[in-house]
């Protein structure tokens, strides 16, 4: 983590405009996040939240707007240099390598790595014991459930300083989506940064040190997990009451 | 937020498609000036031609994403078609060996119907698996031993000029839906064995049963003179000579200021353009009413998702087979047309390269799911096909003129030139596509 | 018993020599073919005047070396210019890519539009080839042409039978299996392979990893053209070398890839020799085999031959279909890697 | 309405779904939780004929219906959702619906060319309802739009959407509340009660969510290891060890509230 | 002054190989008859090559027409194979009214075709071929034999024409399989052959094509060590490429006695043309007698010198060898009478078609050598 500054966030998006080469979906979108924090991103549909997320990490060329890591400017970064440069993404969909037995799904993800990656594989083993029995299937086999398990264990594979997860825990039953909320509590006292859109959001809020509502392609609110869930009008509107 | 029209849905300017048609008929009227008007008639008739079998292509494939690889087959069943429908029946062969072939068909006939019965008294096991397969066998030898003899007495008939058994001697217009119909046969047989297989196994069992089609048509001289080739079909037009011949025709053809001979190509191949372009006209019509009915959604969303569609309530076998069948049977009219306007037969002029592969760089060129794209496909590709000849010479010929005459390079490359012919359809190829990747016309996404 | 080692001599020399050798000549396309249709998700269809393409400089190297007097023995020369033509066929292909498929690519678009695409790359291989080095049959083959001979053979085994081997099928044979095996490691245990299966998965899940996709596509073709060289000059050593034939092999080397199950080199080389064998076996005449089998002084009425050889191509795709009818994704499940 | 009966389902070595039998009842809103893997999605796509069981036998109101192919299932009225979400990617999100009621004339390829009017007709009554689901999905905006280009969330909304465009008997969901936000499920959740009472939907329900399935479903079958462990009231299995052990857990370890912030 | 002929063959396609050769040759006896002063007077004679690709038909006749219209050629020496030499003749030699000479389109087809006397072809019939060959191998004692054709017109013409004359001769042919030019591997069709327990092998095919695929893979197993060769298969690659092994082979092949053949020789060899290969001197004499037709006629329309192809060919008049076109012009133009002989001993029978007298050859030592004639 040499070179990091202290005072700024680790991942900055700042005025983020852009889209799919039609209309624009962001419409100047700031998100943050600092080493250490879990940032939660909540909101409804197609509020442009995963899209956000793509932006960040270069799979969407902006129209306007400044991506940052450690206050270096990386929005011209292609992504697996963004993935060389310490971010890893899990996307809401297509999430795993269908064809690839688990083992080599959560290869890839220490693809870049140059060291023994065993270990974690052990790590994300224990935190989901049903991949370790099934490592040496195909990953399109799997349950829906069991498919998001491994497209998480593979971005944390990496060991990102930025872990960016969209939706982690659509369809995982609920003992395991709480194994996988103190994993990321785990993960993130040790000094990277996450950030999540999460539809399971009172959830995700309880854990997060703060939180965005996106709608619309813009910023609505802002401000820690305690206080969003406090927030009667976004209690109603976007948490579901 | 705005309403989310994304390019992917919005139509193509509503001016490229007749703009491009339009430009078609440049090149056609620039190759009449240029090299005169048989030329520009022929690449028209051709170009219908292939224009129809594109369009049957594209309806397997742009309507229902079946990956058919055996334009091929279709096509020479059309041609068939063409030969059984036109040419006058051989008595004596039919005499020599028709009842031997009767029985021989009997014999297949009776096989099927015991081993239907057999199979439906028996339990399901291996003893009835067996007992088929016996069955099969025995059914096999039976026919064999009535037809090989007959074969022989047919082909033994006059084996230069006939050798076959000869047609209906109807007019040979009729081949045109005859040839649409044993195509649409074929591919229904087809269809009930292959149509399970995903696109691109699809693609190699139909390109093997094409050819297996073409293997057939070329061996077996009974049924179309094989490699001996049908020769000299009827014409639904007039011969030019015959024109030549006529005083009217010639007085009116000094008239216009045309010699009796160009005149006389130009009024058969027009006639021939003329039929062609009211075949592609319907067929046309239909395929797009059909397209941008709920048919045409059903088909769509087939295409995109079977497994949904299937959840959805619509029969993807059914719906697959007929698309199938439509589209091949597209090929085999325009086959059977393309027989009549050769004049003649000739299975061993069918490769895949020409009669498959050419059309389907017709429909992705054009446009695949967009008809009148794959129409353009057919008239833009086939004129390349055609000048890329006269234009990879030219070119050659630059490239000579450049060296120093009579010098090893210069021999080199002329002797080269025919195949510029193929760097040409290449490079043309490739400009087509680069310029419009989803084709000149692509498909209406979203309506 | 000598009876029964005539007729297996018989059958070897007649039919599964060959039919090994063949089918390993279509194995050697088949794997290149399968490769790319497993990394990049089309069907090439300008393998077979690829293959020509690298064969053509490899013979013209082999001319140049065989002028200056180089030579390797029993061994054909043309090894020893195989990396020329390899090289060379390695431009081509990177060329390719980049000229014509690249684009593509960054366009997302179809597998048919880069199956199209490939047939207008062939053309222009086809009209290069052929301007080059002309439409002719070239022999480029030296070296000792038999391993052994049918006669040197009845002579050292005393069987009225002979047998002939010739170097260019054993060499065929040998490599197959090597580059399969190869292949096959390479796949499933390099960094490499697994960022060519990754990506030929899920091209956006690949990036995310770290994935380059371009050292992905640069090996694909890298390896695609040496195993196209390669095919096409231990083709063109054993039969002989002519543009028209290379474009000829593409069918039932796509019906070998095909009938394997695309993606897997397994597959490749089990589906080619199953083609080359069909080819023989159905249309081979077993009368004087079954002489030898049955008893003394007897001989069947016909050819005992199922199918006449016009309909061999048939029957290999009449398996083809059947197989495919029974196990529709091949016979080793292609599942694209 | 349906009854499964000593139902098996098996993947090369794996048993997904193992001598199940249970009853859904006619009119009722069934949940089916259990841990991932535990064979849910399996049981469905087995009972819809997306595959055929190794043994056992399915009925529909008495009715064998074991094995049947999923379009002869919808038309007997038994229609499905999707885990993943299977939308007609090229075609517009009201195409989508529209493709959906079954015994369009239309879809006949002859009709096209002989009976024009007849189709204007038929088309503008499914328009009609297709822009009702549109409304009450809340995706007005992106109506026009390509199925393949919606959001996860969206994609789901229009795997429910499709549902609403027939009239069904039984309808199984799988998951639709994944990755939908919480305030549109609980609408969801309405209209899934407004279907089963004034239509008399059948419904059976995936769902991983506690609070949706304790507040539509009546009863609840937990399934895990491809049997089913426990059937009631959600309140029972809510409260059931097993189930608790297997399934639901007991909440996070670490409390959030940690000192250190941003 | 120039007047343009067309050299329509399949430059593209399964016989690409052959065609650049039999092209060679035809502009060969153009440039001879252009440096003897060229026809009429002083006009030279230009070849325009066009592309037949010998298989489709609709590019051939869409090439001929363009040969016709923008180029206006006066005659076409071509087409090459059968299929596309019909239809060109059909849809644009006849409507055109327009001279054809094929070198070696050999379908029975072409020999009633209503051509209004517009076609002739200087490649023999097959049907009398046939019988040469059989009455070769009859006369050697050859009693059954196995027979592969390569399957197209030609191929299953001439087979069906030895097996007949064969059989008459009380011959047997054991096994007749067809083989496709351009493929792979040819190691099925020998496999069938060799198994039939025939001696020989007669190979009815093209010596640049499937023919010599067959004979190597029959050499190469052991199947085969005597083989009969037709026509197609005479060129000195054949030599080269089966080596040694060739050696005890016979064949038969349209020749004239002698000095017509090898007049051609020495004529391309001196022009720097190969004399070997298939058709290339019934590509010559095609436009030799082009040539001389228009010389005899005094004119280059074709509806004029059709008439004289027949005349220049046949006797009575002076013999002309290759080498002698400008000897031949001269004599007409003086108003005499020639009978054109050339590279192959041209007769033309029945509707224009060869006669031809036939080499019968055995390879002896890796050479072609005359047995006698027939
Ligand atoms: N096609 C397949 N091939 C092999 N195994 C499969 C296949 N489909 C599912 N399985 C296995 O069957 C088991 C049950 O899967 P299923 O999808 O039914 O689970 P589920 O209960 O729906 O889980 P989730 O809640 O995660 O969606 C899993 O262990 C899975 O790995
Ligand atoms: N590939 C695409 N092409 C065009 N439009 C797209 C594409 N992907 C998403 N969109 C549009 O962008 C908008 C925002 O999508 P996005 O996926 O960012 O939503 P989201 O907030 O993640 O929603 P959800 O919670 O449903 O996942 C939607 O209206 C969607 O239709
Ligand atoms: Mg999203
Ligand atoms: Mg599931």
């Amino acid at each position: 983590m040499s070179g990091q500054d202290t005072g700024g966030p680790l991942l900055s998006g700042r005025g983020m405009i852009g889209g799919y080469g039609g209309a624009d979906i962001l419409h100047g979108v700031n998100i943050e996040a600092h080493a250490g924090e879990i940032v939660v991103i909540v909101g409804p549909n197609g509020a442009g939240k995963s899209t956000a997320m793509k932006a960040l990490f270069g799979m969407m060329p902006l129209r306007e707007g400044r991506v940052t890591l450690r206050g270096a400017d990386i929005t011209a970064l292609s992504p697996q240099d963004r993935v060389k440069a310490g971010m890893g993404f899990v996307p809401q969909t297509g999430n795993v390598f269908a064809s690839m037995s688990v083992e080599e799904n959560l290869e890839m993800g220490g693809f870049l790595r140059e060291d023994d990656v065993s270990e974690t594989m052990e790590m994300v083993f224990s935190l989901f014991p049903i991949l370790k029995e099934k490592r040496r299937q195909p990953a399109g086999e799997l349950s829906g459930g069991q498919r998001q398990q491994v497209a998480v264990g593979r971005a944390l594979m990496t060991r990102p300083e930025a872990l960016m997860l969209d939706e982690p825990t659509a369809g995982v039953s609920p003992i395991v989506m709480d194994e996988l909320f103190d994993k990321i509590l785990d993960i993130a006292a040790t000094g990277p940064a996450i950030l999540m859109v999460e539809q399971n959001a009172r959830q995700a809020l309880n854990i997060a040190d703060r939180g965005y509502v996106l709608a619309q392609g813009e910023n609505r609110y802002e401000g820690t997990g305690a206080d969003l869930m406090a927030d009667p009008e976004v209690r109603r509107s976007f948490l579901g009451g | 937020m705005s309403a989310g029209t994304r390019i992917a849905a919005a139509p193509a300017s509503l001016w490229r498609g007749p703009l491009l048609y339009a430009g078609m008929a440049a090149l056609l009227i620039g190759v009449g000036v240029l090299q005169g008007w048989n030329v520009a008639l022929s690449i028209l008739c051709f170009g219908l031609i292939s224009a129809i079998m594109a369009l049957g292509v594209n309806i397997a494939w742009g309507y229902a994403g079946i990956f058919n690889v055996g334009v091929m087959g279709f096509a020479a069943l059309g041609g068939l078609a063409a030969v059984l429908v036109a040419q006058p029946p051989v008595a004596e062969a039919w005499a020599a060996g028709g009842a031997g072939l009767g029985l021989s068909l009997l014999a297949v006939a009776v096989t099927v119907a015991i081993i239907v019965l057999v199979r439906a008294r028996m339990a399901r096991g291996a003893a009835r698996g067996w007992v088929t397969a016996a069955l099969i066998g025995a059914g096999y030898a039976a026919a064999r031993a009535a037809f090989d003899p007959a074969v022989d007495a047919i082909e033994a008939v006059n084996p230069a000029s006939q050798g076959y058994l000869g047609g209906l001697a109807a007019p040979i217009v009729l081949a045109w839906p005859a040839g649409g119909l044993l195509a649409a046969l074929a591919a229904w047989g087809i269809g009930k064995t292959a149509l399970g297989l995903r696109s691109d196994y699809l693609a190699i069992a139909t390109l093997g049963i094409s050819e297996i089609v073409i293997a057939v048509l070329k061996n077996e001289d009974w049924l179309s003179r094989g490699v001996k080739n049908v020769t000299g079909l009827p014409r639904p037009v007039p011969y030019e000579i015959d024109l030549q011949a006529s005083a009217d025709f010639v007085a009116r053809a000094a008239a216009l200021g045309l010699d009796p001979g160009e005149a006389s190509g130009i009024a058969v191949k027009g006639l021939y353009a003329l039929m062609f372009a009211v075949v592609l006209g319907v067929l046309i019509w239909l395929a797009e009413r059909a397209l941008n009915s709920p048919w045409g959604r059903m088909m769509r969303a087939i295409r995109d998702n079977e497994t949904a569609a299937a959840a959805m309530g619509k029969n993807i076998t059914r719906r697959h087979l007929e698309t199938f069948v439509l589209g091949s049977a597209l090929v085999g009219i325009a086959g059977a047309m393309m027989v009549t306007f050769d004049g003649q037969f000739t299975p061993a002029s069918y490769n895949p390269l020409r009669f498959t592969f050419l059309i389907w760089v017709m429909v992705i060129v054009g446009g695949s799911g967009s008809n009148w794209g794959s129409v353009l496909g057919g008239f833009l590709i086939w004129f390349a096909w055609v000048e890329a000849e006269p234009l990879g010479l030219w070119l050659a010929g630059g490239v000579v003129a450049l060296l120093p005459e009579g010098s090893a390079a210069a021999d080199h490359v002329q002797a080269g030139a025919p195949h510029m012919r193929m760097i040409f359809m290449g490079v043309i190829l490739l400009t087509a596509m680069r310029f419009a990747p989803r084709g000149l016309i692509p498909e209406r996404t979203g309506r | 018993m000598t009876d029964i080692l005539n007729a297996l001599v018989l059958f070897m020399n007649f039919v599964g020599v060959p039919a090994l050798a063949y089918g390993s000549q279509l194995a050697l396309g088949a794997l290149g073919v399968t490769l790319i249709f497993g990394v990049l998700r089309f069907a090439f269809f300008a393998h077979g005047d690829l293959m020509a393409f690298g064969t053509m400089v490899t013979i013209l190297a082999t001319w140049g070396l065989q002028a200056m007097g180089v030579s390797l023995g029993v061994l054909p020369t043309a090894l020893l210019a195989l990396p020329f033509g390899a090289a060379a066929a390695v431009l081509a292909a990177l060329s390719a890519d980049k000229a014509v498929f690249a684009f593509y690519r960054k366009q997302r678009a179809k597998p048919v539009v880069f199956f199209i695409a490939s047939v207008g790359v062939m053309f222009v291989l086809n009209g290069l080839v052929r301007i080059i080095i002309g439409p002719d049959d070239q022999r480029f083959a030296d070296g000792g042409r038999f391993l052994f001979k049918v006669g040197e053979f009845r002579d050292w085994s005393g069987l009225s039978e002979g047998l002939a081997i010739r170097t260019t099928q054993a060499l065929t044979v040998v490599a197959a299996l090597i580059v399969m095996v190869a292949l096959f490691r390479f796949l499933e245990r390099t960094k490499m392979g697994k960022a060519m299966r990754a990506y030929s998965d899920n091209e956006d899940l690949a990036l995310l990893s770290g994935v380059d996709p371009a050292r992905v596509v640069r090996w694909t073709w890298v390896i695609a053209a040496v195993l196209a060289t390669l095919a096409g000059v231990l083709y063109g050593l054993d039969k002989s070398f002519k543009p028209f034939t290379y474009f000829q092999l593409l069918l039932p080397i796509f019906a070998a890839a095909i009938l394997g199950g695309i993606g897997s080199p397994k597959g490749a080389v089990v589906g080619a020799y199953i083609v080359a064998f069909s080819e023989v076996m159905v249309t081979y005449a077993y009368r004087k085999f079954a002489m030898y089998l049955g008893p003394q002084d007897w001989a069947p009425e016909g050819l005992l031959q199922l199918l006449s050889t016009e309909y061999k191509f048939s029957v290999s795709f009449l398996i083809l279909v059947a197989v495919l009818v029974t196990r529709p994704t091949g016979l080793f499940k292609g599942k694209v890697f | 309405m349906i009854r499964v009966e000593h139902l098996t389902k098996t993947f090369g070595g794996v048993t997904a779904v193992d001598d199940v039998s249970l009853h859904l009842r006619e009119g009722a809103i069934t949940g089916l939780i259990g841990p991932n893997g535990a064979g849910k999605t399996t049981l469905f796509n087995t009972i819809a004929g997306a595959f055929a069981p190794d043994a056992g036998r399915v009925t529909l109101a008495g009715e064998d219906i074991t094995g049947l192919p999923p379009h002869v299932l919808f038309s007997r009225g038994v229609l499905r959702t999707f885990q993943i979400a299977h939308e007609f990617s090229s075609l517009t999100v009201r195409e989508n619906l529209m493709a959906v009621p079954p015994d369009q004339s239309g879809e006949r390829i002859w009709n096209a060319w002989i009976r024009p009017a007849r189709i204007r007709e038929e088309e503008a009554a499914n328009r009609a309802r297709a822009e009702e689901v549109i409304d009450f999905l809340q995706i007005g905006h992106v109506a026009d739009e390509l199925a393949g280009n919606l959001s996860g969330g969206q994609k789901k909304l229009l795997e429910l959407g499709r549902t609403m465009m027939t009239e069904a008997r039984m309808v199984f969901l799988d998951e639709v509340g994944a990755g939908v936000n919480r305030t549109l499920l609980n609408t969801i959740g309405d209209a899934i009660l407004r279907l089963n009472r004034e239509r008399g939907y059948t419904f059976c329900m995936i769902e991983h969510d506690m609070d949706f399935i304790g507040r539509l479903c009546d009863p609840v079958i937990v399934m895990a290891e491809g049997r089913v462990l426990v059937e009631g009231s959600a309140e029972t299995v809510k409260n059931d060890e097993r189930v608790i052990e297997a399934y639901l857990g007991r909440g996070l370890k670490s409390r959030p509230g940690r000192e250190r912030r941003a | 002054d120039e007047i343009k002929i067309g050299v329509l063959l399949g430059y593209t396609g399964p016989i690409e190989s052959l065609t650049p050769g039999m092209a060679d040759s035809a502009e060969l006896a153009m440039s001879e008859v252009n440096a003897a002063g060229g026809v009429l007077g002083g006009a030279t004679l230009t070849g325009v090559r066009a592309d037949s690709t010998c298989v489709d038909a609709a590019a051939a006749t869409a090439a001929a027409e363009r040969l016709v219209t923008s180029e206006g050629v006066a005659a076409i020496m071509g087409a090459d194979c059968s299929g596309v030499t019909i239809a060109t003749l059909n849809n644009v030699a006849v409507p055109n009214g327009l001279v054809m000479i094929s070198p070696s389109a050999t379908s029975p087809a072409l020999t009633d075709i209503e051509d209004q006397g517009l076609f002739f072809r200087t490649a023999p019939s097959d049907a009398r071929q046939g019988e040469v060959l059989a009455s070769i191998l009859a006369d050697r004692g050859v009693t059954e034999i196995a027979v592969t054709y390569t399957n197209n017109d030609y191929g299953k013409g001439l087979s069906d024409s030895f097996q007949a004359a064969f059989e008459a001769k009380g011959g047997a042919v054991l096994i007749s399989a067809a083989h496709e030019d351009g493929k792979a591997d040819y190691s099925a069709e020998v496999a069938a052959l060799s198994a039939s327990g025939a001696e020989w092998l007669a190979v009815l095919g093209y010596a640049d094509q499937g023919g010599v695929g067959v004979i190597r893979a029959a050499v190469d197993t052991g199947g085969f060590e005597k083989f009969a060769l037709g026509d197609g298969m005479f060129a000195e690659s054949l030599i080269d490429a089966i080596g040694s092994d060739l050696n005890g082979t016979v064949g038969s092949v349209p020749w004239s006695e002698g000095e017509g053949a090898d007049a051609f020789v020495k004529l391309a060899e001196d022009s720097g043309v190969d004399p070997d290969g298939s058709f290339r001197r019934e590509s010559y004499d095609a436009a030799a007698l082009i040539a001389l037709a228009i010389q005899a006629a005094g004119s280059a329309d074709p509806a004029e010198f059709k008439a004289k192809v027949l005349d220049v060919a046949n006797a009575p008049g002076e013999k002309i060898l290759p080498g002698e076109l400008g000897k031949a012009l001269k004599i007409l133009a003086d108003g005499g009478d020639v009978d054109y002989v050339g590279a192959t001993n041209v007769e033309l029978i029945g509707p224009g078609e060869a006669a031809g007298t036939y080499r019968e050859y055995e390879v002896k030592d890796g050479a072609y050598e005359t047995v006698t004639f027939r």
